[in-house]
């Protein structure tokens, strides 16, 4: 019988299923969470664009990229700008006000529309991603130099962040939003709105992701993966594939950004740190790297057992993160879907999904000293 | 002025030195991403502040400043046990695999700075430094070298030389630049890598323990300290090119001359900004650092 | 031999930290040629190759590329673009995407826009190129394993899949590093069978050990020993000179990472 | 690749499905998963909700994990003990009060996360948390949407008073601005600013350059450093070129530790040089080393050695609790001072509904450690004592002046002329 539910044509039939399902259940969420579950929710999809991105530089070009805290960062200022002239009013905002500034700085002004401020934090973080990976591509800087090289981006920027305190809030941030489209930003409406949306530019975002994968674009990128060289002797120019999945990724995590700072009410430079950077990471890895299910299902996964673990054991859960993160890397190399993927066989009694199936994604993914 | 700015570039550049040594073995040698580094520093520090308070308590007055040598051969050994036991229980399953090292070491991390708030409490502590490390070398009028910060560049030349005479000129040594170029060929030739790879961790880690005494002399001690370090860590050893010792201590000459020089004309932050700035300015130059390992493979 | 040559190497030389891997080396291909590259290990085949490729920048030496639209200097170039212009290579260790299957390999290696928009707007395969790489996987006889991810083929498969890749590349110019090494004697004849399909319409370069295989190809071979040129010639030529004996059977040097 | 597929999408629902169903779960009773917990967090799990039965719910969100962690665990612990002492004498309106301890892990979204789930989660009656002003901004607008309560204990920049916040730390008229004027009257006119590259320093050196200009003191420099900082031999040198009579003093957690080890190892001792601190306490001082620090000033507003009745039992039930070793400090007295004004608006009240504790709190007298306490229904901060002390080699601080009668918080400055302009139009 299990045979018959794997044929090929009930096999798609099945996924679809599984997506529809997923889709329902994620939107009628509302209607079964309380307000502040809900809010937690719409952050961890949020979270999970992010990590949809991730996946696309990490697990399918084999770009380690420690530095998405900060287009996610840009994004969420950019949404956080925008909410806070919001705010204002037409006045200046509060921080600036106390800072000295006497009128708004003129990178502020564009700010003022919520078109613009969209627009904005998308394109900012992919052209920051785009002129970082211009000159680190072409110059064939990659594995762990390239990852330490994102880690430099975040302290300059997040310092650079906190230095500008009159302009960026410093390490307050940006928070105290109270409008969007005029309307208040905590009535019910809004809060079920903003969740839908985030459901709905997720679902948005895995499509895309995964037509990039399933296009030729995502075959060379798994070749760049695999062996850039190689590519580029079959000639191709990894450097503008990797420039370009780059930048999608950075223009995920702003749009991600951005939707946090509408679910959260907050952004500030510590969001853009090592230690988020990190973590986005985390989620991806514990997923599965180089399938997007994986990243969708890690970020929310790891996201509601942090939350979870730190409200039970408010003294102690950093064990148990710690302890997660150890044991998942470890001994679930493939994460979350990779265990799937090993169980999968046992119920199909069909010849054992091999090792190598999985390995080149880890092996390529690892690659880097 | 000059002078002191000079020494102090000197004494900024040793510290980075000394708190990235260690990471040149565990990540520059054995590949491992070791964002446990800082928490090794972290053991080394609190190492130190046990050492001072059994000092306290247990013997005369009179030889409580006998503590300090103690105390960084203690904190070797802690960093060194705790390093070996890492080893054993979970670096071996991430050779070969430096990015999920990357991810599982992070765990650990947290794991230790729980353990450490756990432990001696979550506020910071105190060590008393010996008093014959108090005050400094008068070099003229205004001009004063900081006993403590001649000690720790001593320090870090001694690590250096210990370091170097290990790896380049003895029997153990020469073990583990064997197993760490090629591990099949070392393994057929009948050294046992397991061994040394035990040993070559717990060495990076125990020299870690030794920064973090060292270290207690002049910041903070407390569970999350080794977030301070971690970061410059890894661009001393990236800057200086993975693998190279002498790359390494450049890399700490570089970044500490520049991080005083910047600051010195500008800010702390700016001067911060400035110098990670010119890192990555660098690598693009440099792409695998001053001192490069050239290899002829395809990737 | 007065045809026009459609590669020309002048005077290479090629250095890695102060050591000359290839000195004031000379080569020229006629269109069509079958050339084999052969010396000792360190001898500087590999790099030879490596600089026609765009691999390695030479210190000094020109060497040009007689493409139909005109001569160009190969040294000025990008690795990327160098294969565009129609200059294929082929590595001693089999360089397969081993995450991509065996399909997808090919998909990739098949002359194309290899522009970053082209790829994305390309979801599926035109039928003239799905007709493309069917052929090919029968001609390198892995139609059973196309749906196989290349990483799970033996090493022999491996090869052929990427000799395969190289074929649907159209390269003027293929070079090929070892083609035979570790490979079964069955294997090996196999390879053979597809080198002599491979020449038929190109310009080849063989750098090869296995004297027996080099055997079966009535061609030019060229010897080189320490970067430089030692013999040019036909096999029975080059057979009969001292130096060549020398080089192979004489005093064994210690061969050094420049192999 | 082939099969994976299925699995893939039962996965996919499975996970969703098991998070939903696990959020929606613990919606219902926050007490399962806590009964297991630590000591401590296990006081957390009753089985009422709110204030509903014999015991009513309070929060306590601090930094237990973290950078900041250093700073709040001791801040929560002097919480705990109010609420163990007021559930001694009965609770307060009858009901033992239960506190549920969050962590908002030095990350200021994680405390407006924890924030939005305790009032709407636990259903507390208030909330006792906060230290660094980016958390405090961060559950602002929860606080204010939600319509909870906050007391927050911690000295910081003023420019703030919001409804739903009460102040029981110090704002800057209640602690940087008379310490500015007492070094003044002292004759150290020359003033070094140096802080770490946050919002408070920033802010509290605004105010201190307004008031040095307009009473004819200097800064002679301003020097921020990246929080986390730990090398100040730059710094020093910077001091030591600029000669000030003092430097004041706004670094915050590691970065005092590093910058009076090495102000101490260049030479400069207290008596060379002038330092006042107003980020370093008792708990501070114990972690950098008494031995480095005596001699140098710092401005609070409660000492350990506050002469008070009420702080001899405080000091005493404290060390009681959490060991002979342990020390009192301001923002300690702060959080406990705070959790009795809370238990006191109740009872006056009558109610644990916030709109009528507010009201209540309003002019709200109480003697706490520091001496005699009010709260200003104004803006809702507390008319405190100010004091500056020197620290002393034994690790306790001895007061040098104070003064003598509680100071009106004034978090915008509006009652000194020279800080007009300072706090703009709003």
């Amino acid at each position: 019988m299990l045979q018959a539910l794997t044929a090929p044509r009930t096999r798609k039939l099945w996924l679809l299923l599984g997506y529809a399902a997923a889709a329902a259940a994620l939107f009628s969420a509302p209607l079964y969470l309380s307000d502040f579950r809900l809010n937690l929710l719409a952050k961890f999809l949020a979270f999970a664009i992010v990590a949809l991105g991730l996946d696309l530089i990490w697990g399918y070009t084999g770009i380690l990229s420690l530095g998405h805290g900060v287009f996610f960062g840009l994004g969420a200022y950019a949404m956080g700008m925008h909410l806070k002239l919001a705010a204002a009013g037409g006045r200046l905002p509060d921080f600036m006000d106390w800072s000295g500034v006497t009128k708004l700085p003129w990178f502020w002004a564009p700010f003022e529309s919520f078109g613009v401020a969209v627009l904005l934090g998308i394109l900012i973080p992919a052209a920051l991603a785009l002129f970082l990976g211009f000159f680190t591509f072409r110059n064939r800087i990659r594995g762990v130099y390239f990852t330490i090289l994102t880690q430099a981006l975040v302290i300059i920027t997040v310092t650079l962040f906190i230095g500008q305190q009159a302009y960026t809030g410093g390490t307050n941030g940006l928070t105290g939003f109270t409008k969007l489209f005029g309307q208040g930003l905590k009535t019910d409406g809004m809060k079920t709105g903003l969740y839908l949306a985030t459901v709905i530019v997720l679902i948005g975002a895995f499509v895309l992701c995964r037509y990039l994968v399933k296009s030729r674009f995502g075959k060379v990128l798994r070749a760049i993966r695999d062996g850039e060289n190689r590519v580029r002797f079959l000639g191709f120019d990894p450097a503008m594939y990797q420039m370009a999945a780059f930048a999608i990724s950075a223009a995920l995590a702003g749009i991600a950004g951005m939707l946090f700072v509408l679910h959260v009410g907050i952004i500030s430079p510590s969001m853009m740190a090592i230690v988020p950077s990190i973590e986005m990471i985390l989620w991806v890895a514990i997923g599965g790297r180089g399938a997007l299910v994986g990243a969708v299902i890690g970020a929310v996964a790891l996201n509601y057992a942090k939350s979870s673990l730190s409200e039970s054991y408010p003294e102690i859960w950093t064990f148990f993160l710690g302890g997660l993160f150890i044991v998942a890397t470890v001994f679930l190399p493939g994460g979350i879907v990779g265990l799937a993927k090993q169980i999968g066989p046992l119920f199909r009694r069909k010849e054992a999904v091999h090792d190598q199936a999985l390995n080149p994604v880890l092996r390529e993914s690892n690659r880097s000293v | 002025m000059w002078l002191t700015q000079l020494f102090n570039g000197l004494s900024v550049s040793s510290i980075l030195l000394l708190i990235a040594l260690g990471l040149s073995i565990t990540f520059g040698l054995m590949k491992i991403i070791n964002m446990a580094h800082g928490e090794f520093i972290m053991i080394g520090s609190y190492a130190a502040y046990v050492t001072q308070n059994v000092f306290k308590s247990a013997l005369p007055k009179s030889a409580f400043d006998a503590y300090f040598p103690v105390a960084i051969v203690v904190s070797f050994a802690v960093a060194f046990a705790i390093g070996y036991l890492l080893e054993a229980t979970l670096i071996r399953f991430l050779y070969g695999r430096p990015l999920d090292s990357l991810l599982a070491t992070w765990g650990v991390g947290l794991v230790l700075q729980q353990v450490a708030r756990s432990i001696f409490g979550a506020p910071n502590v105190a060590v008393t430094s010996p008093s014959w490390l108090d005050g400094g070398m008068r070099i003229m009028d205004g001009v004063v070298f900081p006993y403590k910060r001649l000690f720790i560049i001593g320090l870090v030349l001694v690590c250096l030389l210990a370091m170097y005479l290990y790896i380049y000129r003895s029997g153990p040594g020469r073990r583990m630049r064997a197993v760490m170029q090629n591990r099949e060929m070392a393994a057929c030739l009948g050294i046992s890598t397991r061994r040394v790879d035990g040993m070559t961790f717990a060495i990076g880690s125990g020299i870690a323990g030794i920064a973090g005494c060292a270290l207690s002399l002049i910041g903070a001690i407390g569970p999350t300290i080794g977030t301070n370090y971690i970061v410059d860590a890894f661009m001393v050893v990236v800057l200086g090119g993975v693998g190279k010792l002498v790359g390494t201590v450049a890399g700490a000459l570089g970044i500490g001359m520049f991080n005083t020089l910047f600051e010195w004309w500008s800010t702390a932050s700016l001067g911060k900004v400035f110098v990670f700035v010119l890192i990555v300015a660098f690598l693009q130059w440099r792409t695998m650092g001053l001192f490069a390992v050239k290899t002829r493979s395809l990737d | 031999m007065t045809k026009p040559s459609i590669l020309s190497c002048e005077k290479v030389t090629v250095a890695f930290d102060g050591f000359k891997a290839v000195q004031g080396m000379d080569l020229a291909l006629q269109p069509g040629e079958l050339r084999f590259l052969i010396g000792p290990n360190g001898a500087g085949k590999t790099t030879m190759l490596d600089v026609v490729c765009g691999k390695v920048k030479p210190v000094s030496g020109k060497v040009t590329f007689h493409a139909k639209s005109g001569s160009i200097d190969i040294t000025k170039r990008k690795e990327h673009k160098i294969a565009e212009l129609g200059i294929g290579r082929k590595f001693q260790t089999p360089s397969i995407f081993a995450g991509l299957t065996v399909e997808e390999n090919l998909e990739i290696a098949m002359s194309q826009n290899r522009g970053v928009w082209a790829a994305l707007r390309t979801t599926a395969m035109k039928k003239a190129e799905r007709e493309r790489i069917d052929a090919e996987l029968s001609l390198i006889g892995l139609g059973d394993q196309r749906a196989l991810r290349a990483g799970r083929l033996s090493h022999g498969q491996k090869q052929w899949l990427e000799i395969g890749m190289m074929l649907l590349q159209e390269p003027e110019i293929l070079l090929l590093d070892e083609p035979v090494a570790g490979m079964t004697d069955k294997e090996t004849e196999k390879t053979g069978e597809l080198l002599q399909e491979i020449v038929r319409k190109r310009t080849v370069v063989v750098v090869e050990h296995d004297m027996a295989f080099v055997r079966n190809f009535a061609s030019k071979v060229t010897v080189m020993h320490e970067g430089k040129l030692l013999k040019e010639g036909t096999m029975d030529e080059v057979q009969r000179d001292d130096r060549v004996a020398e080089v192979y059977l004489g005093r064994r040097r210690d061969v050094d990472a420049v192999g | 690749m082939r099969k994976v597929h299925l699995f893939k999408s039962l996965g996919l629902v499975l996970t969703a499905s098991m998070a939903l169903a696990a959020c929606g779960g613990n919606e219902k009773g926050n007490a399962s998963p806590s009964a297991s917990a630590s000591p401590s967090a296990s006081a957390s799990s009753g089985a009422s909700a709110g204030e509903g039965g014999d015991t009513v719910k309070v929060g306590i969100l601090h930094s237990l994990s973290g950078t900041m962690a250093i700073s709040e665990v001791t801040v929560k612990n002097s919480e705990l003990m109010a609420i163990d002492e007021i559930n001694a004498k009965g609770g307060v309106l009858g009901k033992k009060i239960e506190p549920v301890i969050e962590d908002g892990a030095s990350d200021w979204p994680t405390f407006a996360e924890k924030a939005r789930k305790l009032l709407s989660e636990d259903k507390v009656a208030t909330v006792f948390g906060g230290w660094t002003s980016a958390s405090r901004k961060a559950m602002l607008p929860v606080f204010e949407e939600l319509k909870g309560l906050l007391w927050y204990p911690v000295q910081y920049e003023g420019l703030e008073s919001s409804p739903y916040i009460f102040y029981a730390g110090a704002t800057t008229n209640q602690q940087i601005v008379p310490s500015i004027d007492y070094l003044l009257e002292q004759g150290k006119k020359k003033m070094f600013l140096l802080g770490s590259d946050y919002v408070f320093p920033r802010t509290a050196n605004k105010i201190i350059k307004a008031q040095l200009a307009a009473k004819g003191g200097e800064a002679v420099a301003e020097e921020y450093t990246p929080l986390g900082y730990t090398d100040y031999s730059t710094i020093i040198a910077k001091i030591k070129s600029a000669k000030p009579d003092v430097v004041y003093n706004t670094l915050n957690g590691d970065s005092n530790v590093a910058f009076f080890k090495q102000l101490k190892d260049a030479g400069i001792a207290a008596k060379d040089l002038t330092t006042v601190s107003v980020s370093i306490a008792e708990e501070e001082v114990k972690g950098i080393g008494a031995d480095i620090l005596a001699g140098h000033l710092v401005a609070w507003n409660y000492y350990q050695t506050t002469d008070t009745p009420e702080n001899k039992t405080f000091v005493e039930n404290f060390k009681k609790k959490y060991g002979a070793d342990s020390v009192t400090s301001d923002p300690m007295e702060a959080g406990y001072t705070a959790v009795h004004l809370w238990a006191a608006a109740v009872e006056k009240a009558g109610s644990f509904d916030v709109e009528k504790v507010k009201e209540a709190a309003k002019g709200i007298e109480w003697n706490a450690p520091e001496g005699k306490v009010t709260i200003d229904g104004d803006n809702q901060h507390i008319y405190k004592t100010v004091r500056i002390g020197e620290i002393q080699s034994d690790g306790m601080i001895k007061e040098l002046w104070n003064s003598g009668s509680p100071v009106k918080p004034d978090p915008y400055l509006k009652t000194y002329d020279w800080a007009k302009g300072l706090s703009g139009g709003s």
